[in-house]
């Protein structure tokens, strides 16, 4: 296990496009958690807001043909990735020009182009798929990679040890991200846990554990680079466990009265997007003008998705039985 | 009579099966400190304590199994499932541990444990979390399943099943929690194995459960003032099967519309329809019929979702066409 | 014509898929190295290469769940999950994922796997090694579920499976492993969803897969001896299911006796017999009738597991009952 | 981790009665092989000739109350616990006077009144049944213990992972005992697992990982004891590996082509009878003539069972249905 506290400096370009991904991320989550108390987005919504670095670091070691599974908290992860917002908003809506045509909603969403495979509601369960995206790479030769984000709470569960259990002896490309946000639904890890750090569950696979600050997006993508590498070269998989924390609850209208006091406030100081923020500043990088024009760009852009997702229709009712066969 | 939920219910039947017997311990995931996720547990970690009221961590498997250890040991371990979409994720331990370990030991063990889960449509949650169980857990001898229809039964039946000597299985209605209904003063235990006749009628019998039996009940009302009398069949337990309460229906009747919450091929409404085609058949005048999901899963989408579970207009029409038979 | 195994079958289709399309590949416990525990993949392994072909560790979740990404990534995997009573190891992978993967996200994806499971009794492993899981399957829209019945169908069906561009579970009867019938030289593929009449007869139709199905062949030879005529349908495909075959079949026999390697409840023969009441309700003469394991789960012990499955003596008995009615 | 090497001095009372019970299964299992090849046993058997010692040491660690689970491969557990061989023959053969009534057969030798809960045919299965027993005996603080042994293939398995995590998090009184007997059903560890010791995986769990040489019964009585009292003074689970070997194949009729020249020969100088044995001349506990007397009564008495077992009736077939629920 390693563990790092120094940012790598990585270029001007990367750092604009993490800065603005994160920053959309968090603005478009804002808006989803508007909608789903109009009532507008039903059932149940997973915010990642807190975590926005962890999907820009790790989206910025995607290469094409990557692979990509995750969890109903996936919404950033797909929005790094590419996913448009648009597609994204209507399919929380259920419309018709939703990503999955609005049969997946929050907690599915899928982009076979970008390589997405889908955000997965069962806990777990997306671990032996990635392990099976990375194995098509193994066989075909194509030196990509599959990554498969879960939270800390889902290392307990049996899918978690098999996947990596069987990542391991077959060396397959794949990367297993746990994003320690330090909660599962209402627990806190110590609860269901008995370890300190997810990645020292590595060993059991006789694989590396990294921890990385996962507030810090240039760390995740350094520490996710260099197990991406390793991967790809034939050195098999890798446990990275992101430290990180949600800033909201779990879902819907979870307002976490769990949380110990005070232990919110602390995370808050390191929210992900004033890290990276600052740090352009402080280099010389960026102004408090040009982010604010970033961040309004974008909130524009954000409400005009959602503007026009409200307006798209519903799927019409004979798509109801469509897609569950492939018919030819 | 007081008014009371489904949820309610739930929660009052817990406590009071953990007041009687002191063997009766509760688990899952975040049902402890918090309450429950569906809110259906809280209070209970606070009155019972820390040794019999506990969070899990996210391991159906190992809780499920621990349920069956903790059993067939001396306690009657109630486990919650959460979404009863989770249901697979134990699937061995149910259907090949808890369905048999009486069996294979040639009835060396009694296994009184219950699972509560969660299931149906209607609230939202897509493709993995509205499903119904039952009809994946009725070809499995050995499980006892009962599927609370009313806020009474939710009571009743879980009070039933946590002092039953056999595992069972209680599928709650999600889209039910909030049902608030009149209920007596002293809520009685609802015998497993016994259907109930939520209206009698004489032209149509409906046999259905939870809230597709509560959609047949209104599509009922609505089919009274076409002079269509309909009887409707509240099956409350799926195993055992009470056939008696259904084939003497179809004496009266002799039209049976089965109403299920789950896909056609392999649905649970399938084996009523086979009991009316074996048993039954002298007593029909028409072809039995089923309204469910047929070949369709549940989406997101709110008007898919809507439309994929029977609703009363559905429900009516099918009677209408069954009496024109 | 040449003779073969049902095992040697299997085989064959293995190694011919593999040959036609290098995307198919191959894992399960103890498969490569081996040849499987029932031989049914000896020397694939040496044909195809280590990429290819794998041994497993024993993780149905994890390997199940593989063959679902590398399916949906450009492979076409088979995977073995040995006995299919481990089928509820990997449910969740199975309910969850395989079968609703292409509907959540939309159609983007198409899910060209295969797994394949020994199923049945009558080999002496007792209650958790003896099971068939076409019925716990039924239920869930997604999958396509096969049931050879001959040594022709073992591969017709199977490399049709491996083509398909759907999941397919392939449930193959671990007593029928050494049966050997004639077949052509060229072994045809057998599409899915298409029942096939293995007997003409006039007086009562038998449905039944397997095992049962050559019982219920044989039962009809004997009742043919005292002038009864049946006509026996092989199911092949439990889903899709050949509706038409079986009406059709109804049309001449007005008589249904369903066979089936399972308990009533829930059990297969209630979709078909739920067929019977519905369209084909105007058709029948008697009862429909079923053959099945009742309430039992299979036993050891040799006498009882005997007992448990339909054989051609009982099923001869219900069909003289059945041209009795 | 630790790893012991040197046996204690167990009184000569229990070296005695480890000696015996260890020849007694032995034999056993050399007329159930018999039996098998004769089709008076059906199916499938599993022998655990050559870990005899892993049973008798552990059951001599078992008080009154405690409870086992184990696997298919647990006649020689099942013996060492007490039970009763005609009982175990019969049930084999599918007699009605067999512990199970016929109904369980070789993979599933029950006997609730020894505490013995029964042997599993899904592999990992037992361990969270395990932790249910483990969990009454803290709820009722009863002081018992339970105990689950499985296979080094098992340790692979989602239940496994999910077991411990459990029955750690809840300190609960059980052990698991992971008997490596080096294979699976026909594939080395190496094949199918990235670790070299089982017992490592218990820092996943936060619990000891304890190696022990199964050969030798009195080693791994001394380790199991410390483990057991650990645990029933609240000192919550172990895992315990101990490094055995099967001296026959998986099951059936299997010949183990696949083991390696020269190693079973190296296995068999580790016979725990012999060490035993060899090691009670060498104290002058025991001698050669002794030794044949005792065999020779053990060769007797197992005849006898085989004998009665074989003329005992099947069950009537109503039994089929009886015992799947309890009615009352
Ligand atoms: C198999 C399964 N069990 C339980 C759940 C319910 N559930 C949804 S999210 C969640 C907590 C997950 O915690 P963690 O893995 O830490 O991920 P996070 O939500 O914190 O990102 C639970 C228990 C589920 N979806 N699937
Ligand atoms: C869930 C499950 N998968 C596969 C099997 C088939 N199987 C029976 S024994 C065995 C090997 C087990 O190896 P190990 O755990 O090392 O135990 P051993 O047999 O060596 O004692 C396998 C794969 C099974 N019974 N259950
Ligand atoms: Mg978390
Ligand atoms: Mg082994």
């Amino acid at each position: 296990m390693t563990q790092h506290a120094l940012a790598p400096a990585l270029p001007l370009e990367t750092r604009q496009r993490m800065l603005r991904q994160m920053l959309e991320i968090r603005l478009a989550e804002e808006s989803i958690q508007g909608l789903f108390l109009e009532n507008l987005i039903r059932g149940t919504t997973h915010l990642c807001i807190g975590q926005e670095a962890c999907s820009s670091g790790v989206a910025a070691v995607l290469q094409p043909g990557d692979t990509v599974t995750c969890t109903y908290r996936g919404h950033g992860h797909a929005l790094a990735m590419g996913l448009s917002l648009k597609g994204m908003l209507a399919e929380m809506m259920g419309k018709a020009s939703g990503i999955c045509k609005g049969k997946g909603g929050s907690m599915h969403m899928t982009d076979a182009s970008l390589g997405l495979l889908g955000a997965n509601a069962i806990v777990g369960a997306q671990l032996p798929i990635a392990v099976g995206a990375a194995l098509t790479a193994q066989v075909m030769g194509t030196g990509t990679l599959a990554i498969t984000f879960f939270g800390e709470g889902a290392s307990n569960i049996g899918a978690f040890h098999e996947a990596l259990n069987l990542a391991a002896i077959w060396k397959l490309p794949v990367l297993f991200i746990c994003e320690n946000n330090q909660y599962g639904e209402y627990s806190a890890m110590h609860v269901t846990t008995p370890v300190a750090n997810i990645a020292d569950r590595a060993s059991s696979y006789g694989m590396p554990g990294i921890i990385v600050d996962g507030q810090d997006a240039e760390i995740v993508y350094d520490q996710v680079k260099a197990a991406a590498d390793r991967a790809r070269s034939g050195g098999g998989p890798s446990l990275i466990e992101l430290k990180t924390y949600r800033f909201k609850g779990h879902s819907r209208t979870d307002q976490a009265p769990y949380r110990p006091k005070g232990e919110l406030d602390a995370w808050l100081k390191r929210d992900p997007i004033l890290i990276l923020k600052e740090r352009m500043i402080a280099e010389g990088q960026l102004d408090e003008t040009e982010y604010e024009e970033l961040r309004s760009a974008l909130e524009r852009s954000v409400h005009e998705a959602v503007e026009w997702a409200k307006a798209e229709p519903f799927p019409a009712l004979e798509t109801l039985v469509q897609d569950i066969y492939y018919e030819g | 009579m007081p008014k009371m939920t489904y949820r309610e219910a739930i929660t009052k039947a817990l406590a009071d099966a953990m007041r009687a017997d002191a063997r009766v311990v509760l688990f899952g995931e975040d049902v402890a400190v918090a309450g429950g996720v569906f809110k259906v547990t809280p209070g209970l970690y606070e009155e019972f304590g820390a040794l019999r009221v506990r969070d899990t961590p996210i391991s159906e498997q190992a809780f499920i199994g621990a349920a069956l250890g903790a059993a067939i040991t001396g306690l009657r371990p109630v486990a919650e499932l959460m979404f009863a979409d989770f249901i697979p994720v134990a699937m061995d331990q149910i259907v090949n541990q808890i369905a048999k370990y009486r069996y294979m030991s040639g009835g060396q063990f009694v296994v009184p444990l219950t699972i509560r889960a969660a299931q149906g449509a209607g609230a939202g949650f897509g493709t993995q979390h509205s499903q119904c169980a039952e009809s994946w857990l009725m070809n499995m001898p050995g499980l006892k399943i009962v599927v609370p229809g009313t806020v009474a039964d939710a009571y009743g039946l879980l009070r039933t099943a946590i002092e039953e000597n056999n595992p069972v299985i209680v599928l709650e209605h999600k889209v039910m929690y909030n049902l608030a209904e009149e209920v007596p003063d002293v809520l009685p235990h609802v015998p497993l194995g016994v259907a109930a006749v939520r209206r009698a009628g004489r032209d149509v019998t409906i046999v259905a459960t939870q809230l597709v039996m509560q959609r047949s009940l209104e599509a009922a009302d609505a089919l009274a003032a076409e002079g269509i009398s309909v009887e409707v069949i509240d099956l409350r337990s799926m195993a055992p099967l009470d056939e008696e309460t259904i084939l003497a229906s179809l004496e009266k009747t002799h039209r049976l519309l089965i109403v299920e919450e789950a896909p056609h091929a392999g649905g649970w409404g399938a084996t009523i329809a086979a009991l009316a085609a074996d048993r039954g058949i002298y007593l029909l005048d028409a072809p039995v019929k089923r309204v469910n999901m047929g070949g369709a899963l549940v989406a997101y989408s709110p008007p898919l979702e809507d439309e994929v579970v029977p609703n009363a207009k559905r429900i009516a029409q099918a009677v209408r066409d069954l009496v024109a038979e």
